[in-house]
């Protein structure tokens, strides 16, 4: 495989007293669409918020392109070419679909190319395109989310951190948003994904990690942690 | 109550109703948009009027062209306030808000006053002796038209900035989602701090242009926090332009109350329009209505 | 107790508005207080000991007002209270200085029913409001005698009470009130007010207001064009010595109206000029009646006092009634048995920038100007 | 709240009302009697503002109506306990009145629509001088015409008491419960079938009728009012005030509150003259900035820590 | 006998038809699902039956009773309750208390809410947790609190909008096992818009399939699954190659 593009080392992280990550180590590949798999509160989210910089690690080192940005603040890492489609949408409820989207391309890298980018979202999304001017808090759940990750697109981000994308999505939906992931990842877009719907999530990923109690349990390839007896009996029922 | 007089009140309201606008203005970027419960806002008029004043006495500029000048200066200090103490409450209730800003009227009223005194002042150039005649019945007093002018322009041109840009999306966005906005890219508190830094001082160049027609003491700005609370909402909130549309109606409607009903009642009209709007259409006269 | 018996200083209460809306009054008192203060320090004090002003800010607040009178006289004992500045504090004291038993005395609170409460513990050094009607009417009758009259005022006590004073008055000189329109103060556009008034085209017109509304009134009555034959008013904004300035009054649209006045820096009494003199030193400005009448104020308790012979209040106050200063700076003071100071009202008119006595015609200085000229024919 | 709190909160009051063998001096018992009295106003706030979360700033309008209330209805020759009764009446149509329009709105616009009512009785109260005197006063009659300020300040005590005791009970009952959903989620409650509107209209009548007697109190103490002094919007920002920087939602908040700041008021006003209004504009600030949940609020915190 | 009837309901928003002439009704005893894609109308049916909005035309039946205009605390105490699709704690509170905010619909006393609460709490299986803040709980935990407070308001209906949306396959199915048990308490519920078809399968009596706010099939979760329209509309081809 290609360069490192990201990669977090024995990262530590909590919200006050309760300490969530328990040394976070993984490597994610330029290029490539990587999954994170867990059971609920396992730290999956938590470890996106660290590496996009919601959250502040409290020791270990995370390196962007071999930098150290475990001390930059959130609204620098889109600058880099982090975005992060947070868990749960995370819209501006009151303004219009193009709106939002336009605001995922608040950088100045992106801005220039403004009414391009939204184009393309559109032409992701024609669903989006219907409802560019409803007010996003009145959208469906599904509708949301497509917003949600057409917006974190509007970005060009290198890596796209995505949150659980399938979350309450309709069956064919969810079909269609992987389809667009992979999409995504064939322009060259590297991407981390975390998702319960694990069958789904290692099908468009090149490999993954599994994450217990705040911690990197097991990795592999998807093919590898689909045949790992473990996996199979935790998260696939099977 | 012939139909002149009617109509003159009516183009008096308008005049008066302008600079309502624009202090209304720039409670919608403070409280409309960013939800800053800012009970300080006349305060900040008020220190716009004496900057105004001192640019005056001490160099002899006329408000016209130094409104510019306090501005940038109120800009500034909006911007530290916001720094120093609105920054560090981010996300607090808004109870923490109403005291705080309660808090930074009272003292900043008081440091004026130990500063300059509690005595009444206004100034006096040549231009206001000026009345424009519009026909035969009409008549205007040149400051409030030149006023009139300033605070449209002014009014335009936050408009434009607030609806039109990206840093003016930036700021509708932090109210909506302060999680998100940082995940955008969005610096949150220097975008907060730049359109409070605005807000405040919209309503220190309203306090430029009143000086001219009105005088000056420390409490003279407590008036109009109120009013510009009543303008944002009634202009529905998070509209630039209903905010100016407010503050005009409202200037219009205490003149025509002083006129048919009388001049002590014009305060309780407004807050009673208020409370009207209020029950039948909650999202303001001016809003868009929202399911 | 009281006036600090054992401390080596004498003590008398102030209440005055030291901060909020009025604060500038509450300062000119101040600074007519500190003037007496050192004046009569320098002659000995009261009683062999020097005096101390003990201030309670009342914000402009009543509530507050009378706060202050239980701070001064249940914690620092004073044996007698001056203050407060606006009528609606003054009143509010009075309940409280009378239940504690401690002389006020009022330098500036006009409105009537300020001496209708029958409290004894109660001496007004200014005069009253309707008394002011009175001399404006007497003033009137003899000058051309006008029928109509149309009355404008702030919708506070003050404002209230010359309202009160003057329609009753009007009505026993036989004079018609055809309009009486209150205003909130301090309001920035008075223009649809004064429209209603010329609608109702008054003979003459009666004013109470403060300094800063009497400006923007006169300079908006320009403007609709309001031509009534006769500007009167009830003294305060349109006599302070400000208001015919261009810089911080009306300027020339102050120019020829009538008013009530307490006092001017150039009355004729023995020592308004050194007063006036002194004030200038002091602040740079001319003084405003208010500072006089709180300079007069404490120079008629510290007199009190003397006559009195110590700290008790009933001494004191009955002192006060039985007083008579011939001569202060202020005029000849004796209080009636209401506790009213006769005080001498004189009726002047603005005339080529400077107030001149008018009226009556034993102390008139000028003849009165009248009809007023209408605004176009005015010169600028 | 466990035993040892009610405890202590009971014997707090005995206390109080052991006070005046103590303290004899007048001024002493005035500025208690405005800790007392503001403090039984701030819970009376509290019921609407901290447990229901809906922030008004119009309480001013209540605490008229009682001050208006005992001066006009005597006047009409009621006697006392029927004016009592009936100013307590008033303020609970005012409530009435401001629920009806203003609990449908949420947030600030409910705040402003409160301040709004408020202003228009202030104004009605200057400008109808025929009814309410206008700005030239009512007198009111005289509540205790010996030891006046001992007897103030004892019924100021036994205010602060049942604004106590009732806030107690009801933040245990189910209308407390149901106060406390609202202001976290509305939706929620409406959803497990709580009257969202009803019940808080309730606590603003119960809020308002406790105003409305505080006021009464003052207005009877002050024996002459203005509607300056009892209606203007200081007052609604003194009682949320103290309620708020106390600690909104909390028993003890609003009596601590009472006591910083009407004491800081008047200290400030001794030391600093002039600049005593800079001085407590910092107070607050500083309160703010350090204390965000306010007084109880961070104490509570600090407790929380320790454990 | 039909607990529920909806008759005809249309829902319009602006231009939009939310929901649109849709009909269909739910017996006592009866577990319903309504599924459909994102933006079908599942949400605002929930909204409409709880009294959140009213429907423009069309009556919802309740109990024979027509419950088209109702607000929602009456629906609430007419029996009808609900979860929020995006869960909504009130954070503050223990989960206790958060619980006992629905058992006080039924009566005033504290007591007698905290134990009836408690009860509820053992049959979901969160007794554990009772006096744990509600802050900072895993999401099943909270769709599972979304779920005992509004049964602890004593419902005949409850609408269960997306509960199991977000949790892995093995906890959607442990929590299917619960609710399979709601009609031995005399509960009918009407379940929202599960995705996880596995899960709808196995317990729903009654499948409705929505798609832009109109009814595109109805029957048996066996019935719909193979129905062409249902195939197209919602669950993709995927589906038919599983063969379910
Ligand atoms: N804001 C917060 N405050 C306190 N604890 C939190 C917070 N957010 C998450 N946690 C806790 O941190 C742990 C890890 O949470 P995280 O959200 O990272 O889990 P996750 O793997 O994403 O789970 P899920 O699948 O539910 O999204 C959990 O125990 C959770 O309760
Ligand atoms: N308040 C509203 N104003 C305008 N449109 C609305 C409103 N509420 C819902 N809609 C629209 O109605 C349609 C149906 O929405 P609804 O939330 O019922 O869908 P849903 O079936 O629950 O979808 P999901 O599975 O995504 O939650 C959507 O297109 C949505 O955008
Ligand atoms: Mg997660
Ligand atoms: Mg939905």
């Amino acid at each position: 495989m290609s360069e490192t593009l990201l990669a977090l080392e024995s990262v530590e992280a909590g919200y006050g007293d309760f300490q969530a990550l328990f040394g976070v180590t993984l490597e994610v590949p330029e290029g490539a669409v990587i999954s994170l798999i867990g059971a609920n509160g396992a730290g999956k989210t938590t470890t996106l918020r660290v590496i996009s910089g919601l959250l502040r690690p409290k020791s270990g080192t995370i390196r962007f392109r071999g930098e150290d940005i475990s001390r930059v603040k959130a609204h620098e890492m889109v600058e880099r070419g982090i975005s992060h489609v947070p868990e749960g949408r995370q819209l501006f409820p009151h303004m219009s679909v193009e709106e939002n989207l336009a605001l995922g391309a608040y950088v100045p890298r992106t801005r220039p190319r403004l009414k391009k980018l939204i184009a393309e979202q559109f032409a992701l999304f024609p669903k989006l395109a219907e409802r560019r001017s409803q007010i996003a808090g009145t959208l469906s759940g599904g509708e949301q989310q497509m917003v949600a990750i057409a917006r974190g697109l509007m970005a060009q981000p290198s890596l796209l951190l995505l949150d659980e994308p399938s979350l309450g999505l309709a069956p064919k939906v969810v079909d269609e948003v992987f389809e667009k992931i992979r999409e995504v990842a064939r322009t060259g877009v590297t991407v981390l994904i975390v998702e319960q719907n694990v069958v789904d999530g290692l099908s468009i990923s090149d490999a993954g990690y599994v994450v217990e109690n705040g911690a990197v349990v097991l990795s592999g390839s998807s093919k590898e942690l689909m045949a790992n007896e473990q996996v199979r009996a935790a998260y696939l029922g099977l | 109550m012939d139909f002149f007089t009617t109509l003159q009140a009516v183009v008096n309201g308008v005049l008066t109703g302008a600079l309502y606008a624009l202090v209304g203005m720039g409670m919608a970027l403070i409280f409309g948009v960013m939800r800053i419960v800012n009970f300080a806002h006349g305060t900040f008029m008020m220190l716009g009027m004496y900057a105004t004043y001192v640019l005056f006495v001490q160099a002899h500029v006329v408000p016209y062209y130094s409104f510019p000048l306090v501005a940038l200066g109120m800009y500034g200090l909006g911007y530290l306030i916001y720094m120093a103490l609105l920054r560090p409450i981010h996300g607090q209730s808004d109870f923490m808000q109403i005291l705080l800003t309660l808090g930074i009227g009272l003292a900043i009223t008081d440091a004026i006053q130990l500063v300059f005194g509690a005595d009444y002042h206004q100034i006096n150039f040549p231009l206001l002796e000026k009345n424009l005649h519009l026909g035969s019945h009409i008549t205007v007093n040149a400051p409030w038209v030149v006023s009139f002018g300033i605070a449209l322009v002014t009014g335009g041109g936050l408009y434009f900035f607030v609806m039109h840009t990206m840093s003016g999306r930036a700021a509708r966005a932090i109210a909506q989602n302060r999680y998100a906005a940082p995940l955008m890219g969005i610096h949150l508190h220097r975008v907060q701090a730049f359109w409070f830094g605005l807000g405040v001082s919209a309503a220190a160049v309203a306090g430029s242009l009143l000086l001219p027609v009105f005088y000056l003491y420390p409490g003279v700005g407590d008036q109009f926090t109120l009013k510009a609370f009543v303008i944002v909402v009634l202009g529905g909130m998070e509209s630039i332009v209903g905010a100016a549309m407010a503050g005009v109606l409202l200037g219009v409607v205490e003149s025509l109350t002083s006129l048919y009903w009388g001049n002590e009642w014009a305060l309780a009209v407004d807050f009673a329009i208020f409370l009207l709007v209020l029950s039948l259409r909650p999202s303001g006269i001016f809003g868009r209505q929202k399911a | 107790k009281g006036g600090g018996g054992q401390s080596n200083t004498f003590k008398i209460g102030v209440v005055s508005s030291f901060t909020g809306p009025q604060a500038a009054f509450g300062q000119a008192h101040k600074n007519g207080y500190t003037l007496a203060l050192a004046d009569l320090n320098a002659k000995g004090g009261v009683l062999g000991k020097p005096i101390e002003l003990v201030y309670y800010d009342d914000q402009g607040r009543p509530d507050q007002a009378v706060q202050g009178v239980a701070k001064l006289v249940d914690q620092d004992h004073v044996p007698v209270i001056l203050g407060a500045y606006t009528s609606e504090n003054t009143r509010a004291m009075i309940p409280a200085v009378t239940q504690r038993e401690v002389p006020l005395l009022i330098p500036t609170s006009v409105a009537d029913n300020l001496m209708q409460t029958g409290s004894p513990w109660v001496f007004r050094v200014c005069q009253g409001s309707g008394n002011y009607a009175h001399a404006i009417l007497d003033f009137l009758k003899h000058n051309g005698d006008p029928k109509t009259i149309a009355i404008i005022y702030e919708n506070t006590n003050f404002g209230q009470s010359n309202d009160t004073a003057m329609r009753e008055a009007a009505q026993q000189a036989g004079l018609t009130v055809v309009d009486e329109e209150a205003y909130q103060a301090s309001s920035p556009d008075y223009k649809a007010l004064l429209a209603r008034v010329k609608a109702k085209n008054p003979d003459a017109i009666y004013f109470g207001s403060y300094l800063l509304d009497a400006s923007t009134l006169m300079r908006q009555s320009a403007e609709v064009g309001l031509d009534p034959r006769y500007y009167t008013a009830a003294g305060t904004g349109f006599s302070a010595a400000e208001f015919p300035t261009k810089d911080k009054g009306a300027g020339a649209y102050a120019e020829y109206t009538i008013s009530v006045s307490q006092w001017l820096p150039t009355a004729k009494w023995k020592g308004s000029k050194e007063f006036d003199e002194a004030f200038l030193k002091l602040t740079g400005t001319h003084p405003a009646y208010h500072a006089m009448e709180a300079y007069v104020t404490l120079a008629i308790a510290v007199a009190a006092i003397e006559k009195a012979g110590g700290a008790n209040p009933v001494a004191i106050r009955d002192a006060l009634r039985a007083l008579w200063l011939p001569e202060t700076p202020f005029g000849p003071i004796r209080f009636d048995e209401h506790g009213q100071n006769d005080h001498a009202t004189l009726v002047t008119q603005i005339q080529d920038g400077q107030y001149k006595v008018v009226w009556p015609p034993d102390a008139a200085e000028a003849k009165p100007i009248v009809p007023t000229p209408p605004w176009n024919k005015r010169q600028k | 709240m466990r035993r040892w709190q009610l405890a202590l909160a009971g014997s707090g009051f005995v206390l109080s009302l052991l006070v005046p063998l103590v303290v004899h001096s007048d001024y002493q018992l005035q500025v208690l009697f405005r800790i007392y009295l503001f403090a039984a106003l701030g819970l009376a706030w509290n019921l609407v503002g901290g447990y229901a979360g809906q922030l008004s700033l119009g309480h001013a309008a209540y605490f008229g109506a009682g001050a208006y209330g005992l001066a006009l209805f005597t006047r009409a020759g009621m006697p006392l306990w029927a004016a009592l009764v009936m100013l307590v009446g008033l303020a609970m149509l005012f409530a009435l009145l401001i629920g009806g329009v203003s609990f449908r709105l949420r947030g600030p616009y409910f705040a402003l629509a409160t301040i709004a009512f408020a202003e228009v009785l202030h104004a009605a109260a200057k400008n109808l001088p025929r009814v309410t005197g206008g700005d030239v006063g009512v007198p009111v009659p005289a509540l205790f015409h010996t030891h006046a300020n001992r007897s103030f300040y004892l019924c100021a005590v036994l205010l602060t008491a049942a604004t106590t005791a009732a806030t107690f009970l009801i933040s245990r009952s189910r209308f407390g419960y149901y106060l406390m959903a609202i202001r976290e989620d509305q939706e929620t409650a409406l959803s497990v079938g709580v009257n969202a509107a009803r019940t808080k209209l309730h606590a603003l009548l119960v809020s308002a009728a406790f105003t409305a007697l505080g006021g009464a109190l003052y207005g009877s103490l002050f024996l002459f009012i203005v509607p300056d002094q009892v209606l203007s919007i200081d007052i609604s920002n003194e009682i949320a005030i103290v309620a708020m920087l106390g600690g909104a939602g909390t028993l003890a908040g609003p009596m601590v509150g009472a006591a910083v700041l009407e004491s800081a008021s008047e200290i400030f006003k001794t030391i600093f003259q002039e600049a005593h209004l800079l001085i407590y504009g910092l107070l607050l600030i500083v309160v703010v900035l350090f204390l965000p949940e306010g007084i109880m609020g961070g104490v509570e915190a600090i407790v929380r820590r320790r454990k | 006998m039909n607990l529920l009837e909806i008759e005809h309901v249309t829902k319009r928003f602006g231009g939009l038809l939310a929901t649109n002439d849709v009909t269909f009704s739910i017996r006592e005893g009866e577990i319903g699902f309504i599924v459909g894609p994102n933006g079908a109308g599942k949400t605002t049916l929930f909204n409409l039956i709880s009294g959140v909005f009213h429907p423009d035309s069309g009556t919802i039946r309740f109990q024979g009773r027509d419950i088209s205009r109702i607000r929602p605390n009456q629906a609430a105490e007419l029996g009808i309750g609900r979860t929020f699709q995006v869960v909504k704690p009130l954070r503050n509170l223990t989960v206790l208390e958060n619980v006992m905010l629905g058992a006080f619909l039924r009566t005033r006393s504290g007591t007698k809410a905290a134990e009836e609460s408690r009860g509820v709490l053992r049959y979901l299986q969160m007794e554990k947790i009772a006096d744990s803040p509600a802050s900072g709980l895993p999401l099943p935990m909270l769709k599972r609190l979304e779920i005992a407070r509004a049964l602890a308001t004593r419902p005949r209906l409850i609408l269960l909008d997306e509960v199991m949306s977000g949790l892995s396959t093995a906890e959607a199915l442990a929590l299917a096992e619960t609710l399979k048990k709601l009609p031995e308490w005399g509960i009918s519920a009407v379940g929202g818009v599960e995705h996880v078809m596995q899960v709808v399968m196995s317990i729903a009596d009654r499948v409705v399939v929505l798609d832009h706010g109109t009814v595109i099939a109805e029957g048996t979760a066996k019935e719909v699954v193979h129905e062409p329209r249902v195939i197209e509309a919602y669950l993709g081809s995927k589906y038919k190659e599983l063969g379910l």
